[in-house]
């Protein structure tokens, strides 16, 4: 691989690195910009601050997405049962159609609305007389034509500006249909800064509307909640097959592969675990708040974290059984593994990846580079905030601007009849001195390595001079972001869709995603972009027989 | 099954869509605006629209696509876009510098009624706009037509900036409409054969079809330089290719420059590139040159060879209507039966069109300008059809329905090719035909019982 | 099961061919003739082969192919074919007034040991042949070699006709080999493309696509002329593609005309044509126009786009030593796995090409030379594949083992395009991958669960 | 169909256009091709002759086929448990390898080897050193893949140049392999002038090494061979379907998807059919001097041919259910074709055909054109003998010349065990007169209209007169004819192989064929031959614009 030699000698200096970033913007966007780009200097127990969750800069070509695409695309997306109604011109419910891949498995006869795409498909008249009559019509035939149990309304930017009240109108219809929940989302596209706002409309309003609909006790020994699995590319089915083995029950996963009646049960689980920070950690809080489920942070990307988060919900329970289950599991899966990274590392050892991607992959995905004995020297998120980066620490000093300060909080007290600790105060006194960390989350700064750059929302230009001052091997970002990178003859790995494969989440996953990494960065093509007259290009006169 | 939920049984909808053939405006002033050479296409509006354009049309191109927006915030959306819009012009010309900016907008910034000519004007004055660079505008309102709408409103916004100087560049205009970057190339090697010097607008090739050599350039080679546009308003006259794509602009250079038209159908299939090519003859007053004349016999050649496996073969189309258009008088010609044929942008013109078209056909159409997936869905369901022909959003009815399926359209999102070879011109009628036997022979070879399996076809 | 009887053991054969892959001589000569302009082949033997020869490659390409036949009688095969061939030639030029007969002989006519150059020299010498045409002749015995020697042997003919006059004609002769029409046409726009000046022969573009019109021309416009036969002894050098096809006439002008010559594989996929591409620059001493360097930058950019979908995928191929060679390079260089290559054609000079192209490659590597389609079934069978390339005979393994086939070689029966379409080139590159992602990308659509379906690919 | 109409306009008369196929000949051609062209003036009981099997002529593009073809590819291809060994180079056994289109039908377990292709693939060497040796162990290393019942030899050109005697080594294989049949053809390309030597060589061969050897009789009430169908497209699966609901049994199809075993049975039937009198009339006769079986000239061809057909079957078993049977069958299987006929007759009325081929078909197929309303214009065979245009009662002064004499003619007796006459000389008597007819056929030339061209041995030149002089509707041949007469705007429709469609025999296959035709004469596309501007050429002579 010539292309990879060449790599290693070059040598970078992230602060020559981040002046270079900076050099050709406008005083103004520069500052901004400034304080987004972080040169690693994460010490003990003193994280460095960098600013986050902040307004887009207009003109500059940003990776970010808008509230709609976080409510409606990633956290909605997912439920197969319920049908997702867009309310609003024809192109935002089209954009969301199947584009993303979170998999779902509705088996022969179940409900499945994700391969369908609503929408009320809002014409000049509705804007200028309004779209309330529309949406109702619409609603009622959807409900005519497949009786869903629940239909969700979402609402794109010009339904806030003309003040269509839609949730009226869901309360209206829920009320008319009886057994059809309905109920909608303010997800206007220009709300917020980033998809981040979306998540949170759209988390406030399942639990407002859907978490505890249900109070069944499930069976299962060990009831937990995955908060913030998407299931793309079947992580969500892997991560099911490995609690399974071990013989805990998941009770609903926020969102990959649900259902409406997943969230509706939510709140009969013992235990929330967080996957994705970013996305859902206060809806883990409002749960323990409103019924006393704890929640820890876990992390199934990376065979390592897979096995540390499982015993982690093992030391939960505190049941020896669990813990031996847990244990011989790890045991039985960890050698196949292990097989295949010590394999790869041969051909992945010593090279750079760099990773700009949501609010926890970028983070996340490290443990998978570090198993390939790859080198993260670039990272940041998309749509983070500070405590994503830095660690929950800072939520308490975490200042409301503009932007922020519509997107509803709602505030929730203990449920009067359903509140239940499921640990007494001792029992988690206990946990936390043979050191238990409940609700705790450091953030990706002090897991990356001194000198390295953090850089949150990365921009196409930055992006660009990024890859062609320090050369990784291989760069990880989203669909937009591909081409450009890889016309610079560098590999470029969807982290948002995983391009068409995964899973990459628990055992299964990280043996499919270190072959993935092998492939690309190993790839013949990439030795293909100079013509061989270009490599020598020396050139006889005349016809060379003459 | 993937669409479980469709029923055969058709009931009225009038207020909800199912899986649209269609999207909005905006997508389709982006791709127009990357067919201008050095342009930036800029998104007037909340940055969710320019994220989704871009994946769609980087999905479907496999190559990068730049745009930026004025990233509305809440505040910007009360108080009106203005601010974004001069600080974006300023951001893009220091940062990406491109020879022009390409603004459209959308559902939010017109609904609050930005006026972007005047905004463009204050950048002007106000010098935020450096010597010798431009930026164009369209008013391309989502909840008003589709995607199809949007691209002709960006293509019109091209002709306008036609500066007529009363001499004649003796040039044609030829507007493409919504063809891909191979079809754009195609038309102008075509064109050349002939004997026409021609402006090309929009065109994206060279553009969405670019090589992998080491380096990445924002801006490639490809697309009609804005030098070009001006002298549009100098051209003998313009042929327009599709009556929804390409026609305003047209027009427009008509009315405003004294520039004659003649508008004409996308030439897709043999006679709609008979007409093409006719029109290109008669402008230039010369006759046909041997090689069209001959990539033409090929095609009827190839038409003759393969007739008994295209004879009353039933078809469904889905797509945009210049095009399917086109492809239903192709269909025709072939002694096909196109049955059912959907497009998402309205019209009672484009059903008139099909209905002038299929009226010889020996059995019932249906069709429906401003229809939707789900309608095409339950039309196969009670009159099965041996061919499908529509974007990638076909696959779920193919497999459903386990039709043979032929990828054209836009959006294809799951099979390369189609930015390379071309369909348009009397080679791209071959690749089509090629295509659909493609399906229809496999079809064949996979049915056939073991006594009937041929070596031969 | 089309195949029922075929077991997965494999059985030494030493004296039974079963399913074979390849065919006689003479063919190959009949299909080479076809590319002189103004030639009718014909076949010195029994009509039979003649007949056969003629119904292949009409069904390989749709079109006529005309030839004629000494039509041996028991007779004739006892006491000679002279007095057949001296008939046929007066018939021929007094019915059909072709410019020149290009006469190959058969098992039968080689058995009884006619002398085709001495028959020749008695019809000149008797005023048999007209003023001004020609008769050439080349032996073609059936039972010795293949349908490539056949080829091969009819080009080293018409090499022959050479008259070197000492003065240079500043031209480049190219042997493209046996490829199909639509190669040859691409093969020159290449080459003029760099602006080189050449001599292509056999040409069979123009002769074996041809147009519907409504005449019929049995010598058609195409085919290379007597006239440049002849200049080919006054070329500045020789390109021969491909060492089975095209090495003999090459160096048949170096050795008689000095001519110098080199020996290239075919330019099937991006190295041999990047190969074909630079030995073309060094020889025109030009740089490469920025046409061809960005098709050879678009089949990168789709390797790369598509890499995932062709990553360790293993393949099956049958055909012809050239087509296999470059063939099986593009493979290896997509980092596919061909780990079946069969071809009918004996020399262990094939198979030392094929270990040395696929010597990195970590699984072993089925190759045989002279080998029949039954031994690569078995193969197949015990060392399954995801992918399978050769014509159409191979529709039967196919479909007993359900594999993903790209039809590719000779001869193609049973699907339309290649006579249309180049797989040479870059963009021929772009078809070949376009045809392989099709196959393989259906076949992911076919099989993924209905979780897995995917939108995009 | 503008093309269609000026057709109608066209004059020609034969004589004219006789001389005009002529002209271009030399004198000896000329003279040679005179008596294979007709102009027919066939009276009452007076039929012109004709000059037919003769030789072709060298450098004159024929449609002919060779000996080896009419053997292998004809007779004995379509016999699907027998491996057919072609000793020769490799080519005559490839394009013989599924390239003609008769089906079979195996079932799901049968021995099927008509997907094969089985060859010696000779070399140099053995052209030297002669073949025996290979032949003898290509046989045994068939037989110890397959274990098949029989293995048939062929031979090509050099085999008998060469002197390999392949019937003593197929003689010895047989005696050493025990329980499987092998002999051999002398099928060398080079005998005869055409297919037709082939079919003779074949037929003796089956009939001396297959016919009489399994004497059990099986059951059926009205027994029959089908001489010379070969199931092209399935039309003797379709005339199986007809006899079968008429409940008569076909013991024997000599050869469309036969197997071994019918052969061997042959003899047990009561009544040979004939089909294609040209390739198989005198394994009828032998089988009527062997065994006592009668025949009688049959045609599934055409609708009314078939109804004649089978009554003329019922007619000869003299059984009343039979014949009440057939006449049920006749009914309700013709309002269907008529119901088609009538309709395609409004499109296809009034257009003229024209064919050259086989030895059968050319007559056969006329009477489908008719029910078309068609008329057929000028008609010829590939490689038929006088008595197929005449009529039998020529053939005793037919003389046998050069090319013939070396076919050899088998000499056959009464089988002193095994000969039966199926009907005494009284009934026989009583049949014919009543006007039942045995053995009997007249042969092309009365079929067709006064004035109408009957040409043997059609070549490529006049192929290409006749149709620019008299403008067919449509034209019939073989593959290698189809283009050139396409290139010149006329359909064309091969009735060897029916291209990609069939079956055209019986009922069904009269509605297939009626609808085929009127796809071919009435497609749009031979309307697109010229281009618009081809059509009004006129140019201005500056841009229109302007």
């Amino acid at each position: 691989m010539a292309t990879a030699t060449n790599k290693k000698l070059v040598q970078w200096d992230p602060a020559e690195v981040k002046e270079e970033l900076l050099k050709k913007y406008p005083p103004k966007v520069a500052r901004k910009r400034a304080k987004q780009i972080l040169i690693n200097e994460a010490l003990e127990n003193e994280t460095p601050e960098i600013s986050a969750n902040i307004r887009t800069i207009p003109g500059i070509i940003s990776m970010r997405g808008c509230t709609y695409a976080g409510c409606k695309g990633v956290i909605m997306g997912p439920t197969r049962d319920i049908v997702n109604l867009v309310h609003g011109p024809i192109g935002c419910s089209f954009y969301a159609w199947l584009t993303r891949r979170n998999q779902t498995d509705p088996g022969p006869d179940g409900e499945n609305y994700m391969t369908y795409c609503f929408s009320t498909d809002m014409q000049d008249q509705d804007i200028i007389f309004g779209g309330e009559k529309k949406l109702a019509r619409a609603i009622q035939e959807a409900y005519d034509l497949f009786h869903p149990k629940s239909i969700a309304v979402f609402a794109t930017c010009p339904v806030g500006l003309i003040g269509d009240d839609i949730h009226t109108v869901t309360k209206k219809m829920k009320e008319k249909l009886g057994n059809c929940n309905v109920y909608a989302f303010s997800c206007e596209g220009y709300k917020g800064v980033s998809q981040s706002a979306g998540h949170h409309i759209a988390n406030n309003q399942v639990f407002r509307h859907i978490v505890g609909e249900n109070d069944e006790v499930k069976p299962g020994k060990f009831k937990i909640n995955l908060l913030g699995e998407y299931n793309i590319g079947g992580d969500g089915f892997e991560i099911d097959r490995i609690l399974q083995k071990c013989g805990i029950t998941c009770i609903s996963t926020f969102s990959g592969n649900s259902t409406y009646d997943q969230f509706a049960s939510a709140h009969t689980a013992d235990l929330n675990t967080v996957m994705c920070h970013r996305s859902i950690n206060y809806v883990a809080d409002m749960l323990e708040t409103k019924y006393g489920i704890p929640w820890i942070k876990v992390n199934f990307i990376g065979a390592e974290a897979t096995a540390k988060s499982l015993r982690k919900i093992a030391e939960y329970f505190g049941d020896k059984q669990l813990s031996r289950k847990v244990e011989e599991v790890i045991a039985e899966e960890m050698p196949a593994v292990e097989a295949v990274s010590k394999d790869v590392r041969t051909r992945t050892g010593g090279k750079t990846a760099m990773m700009f991607v949501g609010g926890s992959r970028a983070h996340h995905y490290q443990e998978l580079f570090n198993e390939m004995g790859m080198k993260t020297i670039s990272a940041g998120y998309e749509f983070a905030h500070r405590d994503d980066y830095e660690g929950r620490h800072v939520i308490p000093n975490l200042k409301v601007d503009a932007d922020s300060r519509n997107i509803e909080e709602i505030e929730v007290e203990a449920d009067e009849t359903r509140y239940k600790p499921r640990k007494s105060e001792k029992q988690t006194k206990a946990l936390e001195k043979a050191g238990y960390t409940f609700k705790d989350y450091d953030g990706l700064i002090p897991d990356m390595e001194n000198g390295t750059l953090i850089i949150d929302d990365l921009n196409q230009y930055e992006a660009e001079k990024l890859v062609e001052l320090m050369k990784p091997d291989i760069f990880c970002a989203g669909i937009k972001e591909k081409f450009s990178v890889q016309k610079l003859g560098v590999p470029m790995k969807q982290l948002h869709s995983y391009d068409s494969g995964g899973p990459y989440a628990g055992f299964k996953g990280a043996i499919n995603f270190y072959k993935e990494i092998d492939r690309l960065v190993n790839s013949k093509v990439w030795g293909y972009m100079k013509a061989p007259w270009e490599e020598n290009p020396q050139l006889s006169a005349t016809y060379c027989w003459e | 099954m993937l669409l479980r939920h469709t029923p055969e049984k058709i009931t009225e909808r009038k207020a909800l869509t199912i899986n649209p053939a269609k999207t909005c405006q905006p997508i389709g002033a982006m791709y127009a605006s990357l067919g201008i050479h050095g342009c930036l296409p800029h998104s007037h509006g909340s940055q969710g629209c320019c994220a989704y354009h871009r994946s769609t049309l980087t999905r479907h191109y496999k190559e990068p696509v730049s745009a930026s927006t004025s990233s509305f915030t809440e505040g910007a959306s009360v108080f009106g876009g203005q601010a974004n819009m001069l600080q974006s012009i300023t951001n893009i010309f220091s940062v990406y510098d491109p020879e022009v900016i390409a603004v459209h907008t959308t559902c939010l910034s017109e609904t609050i009624g930005d006026d972007l000519p005047q905004i463009t004007k204050k950048a002007r004055t106000e010098g935020k706009i450096p010597e010798g660079k431009d930026v164009i505008s369209a008013s391309t309102p989502s909840y008003v037509g589709t995607h199809v709408t949007g691209f002709s409103n960006m293509v019109k916004s091209m002709a306008m900036v036609a500066e007529p100087t009363g001499r004649k560049n003796h040039k044609v205009n030829i507007i493409p409409g919504w063809v891909e970057p191979a079809d754009m190339e195609e038309i102008k090697r075509l064109v050349r054969q002939i004997g026409v010097e021609s402006i090309l607008f929009p065109d994206t090739s060279g553009v969405l079809n670019g090589p992998l050599s080491g380096e990445y350039r924002m801006f490639p080679e490809g697309g009609t330089t804005m030098e070009e546009l001006r002298s549009t308003g100098n051209s003998i006259g313009t042929l327009a290719l599709g009556e929804w794509c390409s026609a305003d602009a047209a027009r427009w250079l008509d009315k405003s420059s004294h520039v004659p038209c003649s508008v004409l159908d996308m030439p897709f299939g043999l006679k709609a590139t008979d007409r093409f090519i006719d029109a290109l003859r008669i402008i230039a007053g010369v006759t046909i040159p041997e090689e069209i004349a001959n990539e033409r016999g090929q095609l009827v050649d190839m038409i003759s060879d393969m007739h008994q496996y295209l004879y009353h073969k039933k078809a469904a189309l889905v797509g945009d209507p210049d095009q399917l258009i086109a492809m239903t008088e192709f269909l025709v010609s072939l002694d096909m039966h196109p049955v059912h044929i959907v497009t998402g942008t309205s019209g009672k013109k484009f059903e008139k069109r099909i209905r002038e078209i299929t009226k010889d056909m020996p059995c019932e159409v249906n069709v429906k300008a401003g229809g939707d997936m789900f309608l095409l869905h339950q039309w196969i369901k009670s009159e099965p059809v041996d061919l499908l022909i529509g974007n990638t959003y076909c696959k779920y009815i193919a497999r459903d329905e386990d039709l043979p399926y032929v990828r054209w359209g836009f959006p294809i999102l799951d099979r390369q090719g189609h930015q390379y070879f071309p369909t348009v011109g009397y080679k791209g009628g071959l690749r089509l035909l090629e295509k659909i036997l493609g399906v229809l022979m496999d079809r064949v070879d996979r049915d056939s019982t073991e006594q009937k399996f041929e070596l031969v076809l």
